[in-house]
């Protein structure tokens, strides 16, 4: 029977998030007032996090499919096939809002559960990547946040053991009130042994594994899509607190048991916890579940099906397993030393009942649990795109130098260095390539393939123009695996956007989805999974769209992998694609004029494509020695990195005639890259070029200890080095 | 003057530590222990010797910095 | 070389570490779980490896040190056998009793990963006969919690008696604070053992062993330890 | 039962974390600190009743674990 002791009143279901057809909807779904438990279920399904209701239809329009794709989104993560018998299991996933409230345990946990997605699917985690947006570096809270999710993010992938190898950080007043922490995983598996959420056979014992449950995080998945207001600091206790040595435990202990074939499904407790765990576990395999919550193992005392059901206590799994593994399994869970529990089982019913005290809690059909989410076709507008900026009408700085100085320390371009150095990022072995350049390279295991591993996006060009915006976040990721050598397979996204329900921000969210199904249609390089996190806000005020994209690529012999520090004096520098001196939207424009204006260089997906090829065929058969993707301040800022990387400076000919010399040097137009040669190859690339129709000219040569532009102020590169090491540690340390 | 800050986690707060601790004083054989919750204590030395603004000024500093009060609670206690 | 790899809930460099003795000795290590009461038989090398055990929880390597295969250790080292403590290693070794000291956190207060420079002090120890004594090599660092901290009378004590093996330094082999990434006391990166037997190290000499991740400066000492083994043996 | 088993530095070993929180604190604008050292509280509950015991048990496990007793002194106090 069941128990309905609460009133379910209008401001209970606003309460949960709810709004009254939404109510109105469960009511009529079930024919009855639904019990207090299952108000919280259905407010933690439906819910914009787990239910995906206002992205859904738009969704559906990316590319999922390609050969090498084994799983694409609709599982923990994405799956693909990167041979040898070997698939590269992978996700990305916010944890926004809980990192503004406790920067610490908000990106810890980020971490753990990006983690568990992974290893859910029975992949050995490999590598982390994360994209931070803070606030701008003068507002009050930006250092505290740096500090603690930067130190969060270390401390759980430090801990669980994992390489954190890549990733982004940018500033922006406005991600002043709402930062974004997307934190990626990625995993190895054998093809032929990976494992998914769908139950299957009924009277199968459901278990509980890993940590105890406490009254963590409750209401967390509905504050992760709640937009932010003045009194958000009120919300503090539903924070989460991370234990990577719990989950370190319960990786080993997953791999172990899945490798002892005792396993049918297994689903990890993410958003929502038991409740998404548990129904998605019996709705994707057709059957119903019952739980018994006397079962469940619990840290705190009295705590009620309510609690339970909605706690997102972290390091939990639930797992199908075979009957007859069922004691083996639970000897390996009790080795190390992790709480194991047969807390119900599959039914025949299509019903969700969930038993607490011996009543019946809740009794819900199990797959409208889900299935009948409310959709929406939110409505959008567009707004009128800002047009071209004419580079001649753009003031010209002091000097090319001078520019140069600066740009290199501003807290966008300088380097990361404070906040890798805190990552563990060679753990494993593996690590080829180091933060620091285009995309990580992670050795496979004992090699001779690699891994590259990036993430991108360009908020300011996504504002602008978010279908142009959006094809560029692609572009570049698949431009910076090239860059390093490697064949880009396929992304994992995710979605930062403010409030779906204003026409204009489902605008940017529409336009930037369809750049980005174009980009990734005209480079095949398929979404295989990724994260949607919509209410990004604060007092009405959004933040920039913000698709980051993670993305993967293979390069079949890891040390043939290309890296952007110059390699030895007297080389030939040679820049790949067109440069028209595009300062709209650009760096330069916003640090050194103040101005956030114009249209975003268009992106030219099949000059992409080929000037890619042609570049990583370069990589590939030895002919460059170093390369690196051009992208924010251009040109002179790529070179920069490239000298600094090395300590090996570079003479370059002065700017082209018909071009500006501020438009040519950081003018950020797309489809480009610097590669290095040597002095006696360019003949022949050149020749090269020319039979791919590929547009590459010579700038200057390696060389010297500074970048020197023919007639322009040389500039040492161990001050170069200095500015731009020098920000971040220097900021934080409070000089500023 | 001197004082001391304590900080412990509120009560429902996952202690990993604490957690761990447990499972080690129970497998070195020490029987009875049923939870352990672990905290921190800072003690500080002041210049100064108005009690109530020593009070004062250590709340202050446990807001801003000792005590994480998302998850944490603390107490002052001046010691004279 | 029979070597043999402690493994404790929450270590995660084990798999770095088999693998380099692997690649260097060309054998197998064996993993040993941390409540087994007995080495392997024929252990001629222990090795406690990187990692965070017990999530380093309540002090760093505390709840290691006192699980029972640590008892099987001391047994071992007081018996001569040779014991290489690599950073959660070096921790456990110092909370086990094994070696003196006590390793804080950084003086940043922040988990440093970086490549470091290394002086190797002596060349006359098992660990160290693959250098030169005041060679410097290059490996990576990855701790939050390295600082080497002993009371006057031990450091003059290790100092006196030349068991200092391994320095921060620059890359000229320069004793210098802004190369002395966690604020050791002089700069120390690893010791050993009264006996000389036992090594405790912050770096992470396992990670490099392989001239394309990384460098090579780090096969020196298990080259080097392999030698001494097959000599013995 | 309730217990609460303290556990400092000993004076003369060196505190790099206290120093740091001793400079924050300055830089957070709250003057008159001298010095600042952090320790470490346990609150452990226990089955069974004996005071008497219960402090001895908790003895050893301070000497045993929660301590390191090379650098660092401990202070039980059985709270009832
Ligand atoms: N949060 C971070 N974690 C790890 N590495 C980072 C992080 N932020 C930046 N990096 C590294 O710094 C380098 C520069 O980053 P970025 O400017 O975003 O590169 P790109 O423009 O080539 O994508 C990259 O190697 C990147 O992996
Ligand atoms: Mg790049």
């Amino acid at each position: 029977m069941l128990a309905n002791d609460v009133k379910i009143t209008p401001e209970l279901v606003a309460e949960h998030g709810l709004k009254p057809d939404e109510y109105q909807r469960i009511l009529d779904l079930i024919g009855r007032e639904p019990t207090l438990t299952e108000l919280g279920i259905f407010s933690a399904m439906w819910n914009e996090h787990c239910s995906y209701k206002s992205s859904k239809v738009h969704l559906r329009g990316l590319p999922t499919k390609a050969p090498w794709v084994i799983q694409g989104p609709g599982e923990n993560a994405g799956v693909i096939d990167i041979g040898d018998g070997l698939a590269c299991v992978f996700k990305m996933e916010s944890h926004n809002h809980p990192s503004y409230i406790e920067p610490y345990q908000g990106a810890a946990t980020g971490v753990g559960g990006i983690l568990r997605d992974v290893f859910t699917m029975g992949a050995r985690p490999i590598a982390c990547l994360n994209a931070l947006s803070f606030g701008a570096p003068e507002h009050p809270k930006t250092r505290h946040l740096v500090s603690g999710v930067v130190a969060g993010i270390g401390g759980y992938g430090n801990s669980f053991g994992v390489p954190t190898v890549a990733g982004s950080v940018r500033f922006h007043k406005r991600y002043d009130g709402n930062i974004l922490v997307n934190a990626m995983a990625v995993g190895l598996a054998e093809t032929d042994k990976i494992f998914y959420a769908a139950a299957s056979g009924v009277g199968m014992p459901i278990v509980y594994l890993g940590s105890k449950t406490g009254r963590d995080g409750i209401h967390g998945a509905s504050m992760a899509s709640a937009e932010f207001d003045d009194n958000s600091e009120e919300k503090r206790p539903t924070v989460q607190v991370g234990d990577p040595f719990s989950e370190k435990l319960l990786l080993e202990a997953c791999l172990e048991i899945m490798a002892k074939d005792c396993v049918i499904a297994i689903q990890d407790m993410g958003a929502a916890g038991l409740t998404s765990s548990a129904t998605e576990m019996g709705a994707k395999g057709n059957l119903g579940v019952t739980l018994d919550l006397d079962k469940v193992p619990c840290r705190e005392e009295g705590m009620s099906a309510y609690e339970m059901m909605l706690s997102e206590s972290q390091e939990r799994m639930l797992m199908v397993l075979k009957p007859d593994k069922e004691k083996e399994a639970e000897a390996i869970f009790r080795k190390w030393g992790l709480d194991f529990a047969v807390v119900g089982e599959t039914t025949p019913s299509m019903r969700f009942i969930v038993k607490h005290h011996g009543q019946v809690m809740v009794d819900l059909p199990i797959k409208e649990l889900g299935d009948s989410a409310p959709e929406y076709k939110r409505p959008f507008v567009s707004l009128e795109k800002p047009a071209p900026i004419d580079a001649g009408a753009i003031e010209p700085p002091g000097s090319i130098a001078d520019a140069l100085e600066r740009l290199v320390a501003t807290p966008d371009l300088c380097s990361k260095r404070w906040v890798w150095e805190q990552y563990d990022h060679i753990i494993g072995g593996n690590t080829v390539q180091r933060p620091g350049g285009d995309a990580a390279v992670v050795r496979v295991l004992d090699g001779p393939k690699g891994l590259a591993l990036t993430t991108d996006v360009t908020p300011r060009y996504c504002e602008a123009n978010p279908f142009e915006g959006g094809k560029q976040a692609v572009a570049e990721c698949w431009r910076n695996l090239t860059a390093v050598g490697a064949t880009p397979l396929a992304i994992t996204d995710n979605l930062n956007f403010g409030n779906p329900e204003r026409p204009e921000i489902m605008g940017q969210f529409v336009g930037c989805v369809r750049g980005i199904a174009e980009a990734c249609k005209a480079l095949d390089f398929p979404v295989v999974s990724g994260n949607v996190s919509l209410y990004n806000e604060t007092n009405g005020k959004a933040i920039l769209p913000t698709p980051s994209i993670g993305g993967v690529g293979v390069i079949a012999d890891f040390k043939k992998s290309a890296s952007l520090a110059f390699k030895k004096e007297g080389e030939a520098i040679l820049v790949v694609g067109e440069t028209t001196g595009w300062l709209g939207q650009s760096i330069y424009l916003r640090e050194i004029c103040a101005r956030e204006e114009g249209a975003p260089p268009p992106v030219d997906l099949i000059e992409e494509r080929e000037n890619g090829e042609f570049v990583r065929s370069l990589i590939l058969d030895g002919a460059a020695t170093a390369a690196h993707d051009l992208s924010d301040g251009g040109l002179l800022v790529a070179l920069a990195e490239m000298a600094m990387a090395s300590g090996i400076g570079a003479k370059l000919d002065a700017a082209p005639d018909d071009i500006p010399g501020h438009a040519y040097w950081f003018g950020e137009d797309q489809a480009r890259y610097i590669v290095t040669v040597p002095a006696q190859a360019v003949e022949l690339v050149m020749a090269r070029a020319r039979k791919a129709s590929v547009l590459v000219s010579r700038i200057g040569t390696t060389g010297g200890a500074a970048v020197a532009i023919d007639g322009q102020r040389a500039l040492a590169v161990p001050d170069l080095n200095e500015r731009s090491e020098g920000w971040l540690p220097g900021y934080m340390a409070g000089r500023d | 003057m001197k004082a001391r800050v304590t900080v412990t986690l509120k009560s429902g707060v996952l202690d990993p530590q604490g957690k761990a601790i447990e499972g080690a004083l129970r497998s070195l054989g020490i029987d009875g222990v049923a939870a352990v919750r672990q905290g921190k204590v800072f003690d500080i030395e002041l210049d100064g010797g108005d009690r109530a603004k020593v009070e004062a000024l250590l709340k202050q500093a446990a807001d801003k910095l000792l005590a994480n009060t998302v998850i944490e609670n603390y107490h002052v206690e001046v010691l004279g | 070389m029979k070597a043999a790899v402690l493994v404790f809930p929450g270590i995660n460099r084990e798999r770095d570490m088999a693998r380099t003795l692997r690649l260097t000795s060309g054998r197998e290590p064996a993993m040993v779980w941390h409540t087994e009461h007995d080495l392997p038989a024929g252990t001629d090398l222990v090795v406690v490896p990187g990692g965070f055990s017990y999530g380093d929880y309540l002090r760093c390597g505390a709840i290691a040190a006192r699980s029972p295969v640590m008892d099987a250790v001391r047994k071992f080292a007081a018996g001569g056998g040779l014991v290489l403590g690599v950073c959660n290693g070096f921790q456990i070794l110092c909370e086990s009793g094994l070696l003196p000291g006590v390793l804080m956190r950084n003086e940043n207060l922040r988990f440093i990963c970086r490549d470091v420079f290394l002086k190797v002090e002596r060349s006359d120890t098992p660990f160290t006969r693959g250098y030169n004594a005041g060679q410097v090599v290059r490996v990576p660092v990855a701790h939050g919690e390295g600082n080497y901290i002993a009371d006057g009378e031990t450091i003059a004590r290790l100092e006196g008696d030349g068991r200092v093996i391994f320095r921060y330094c620059g890359p000229d082999g320069m004793i210098d604070p802004d190369w002395n990434h966690n604020g050791a006391l002089n700069a120390i990166a690893g010791i050993v053992n009264d006996g000389g037997n036992v090594l405790g190290m912050m770096p992470h000499p396992e990670n490099h062993v392989e001239a394309d991740i990384g460098s090579t400066d780090g096969r020196g000492l298990f080259a080097g330890l392999a030698e001494a083994l097959k000599k013995a043996a």
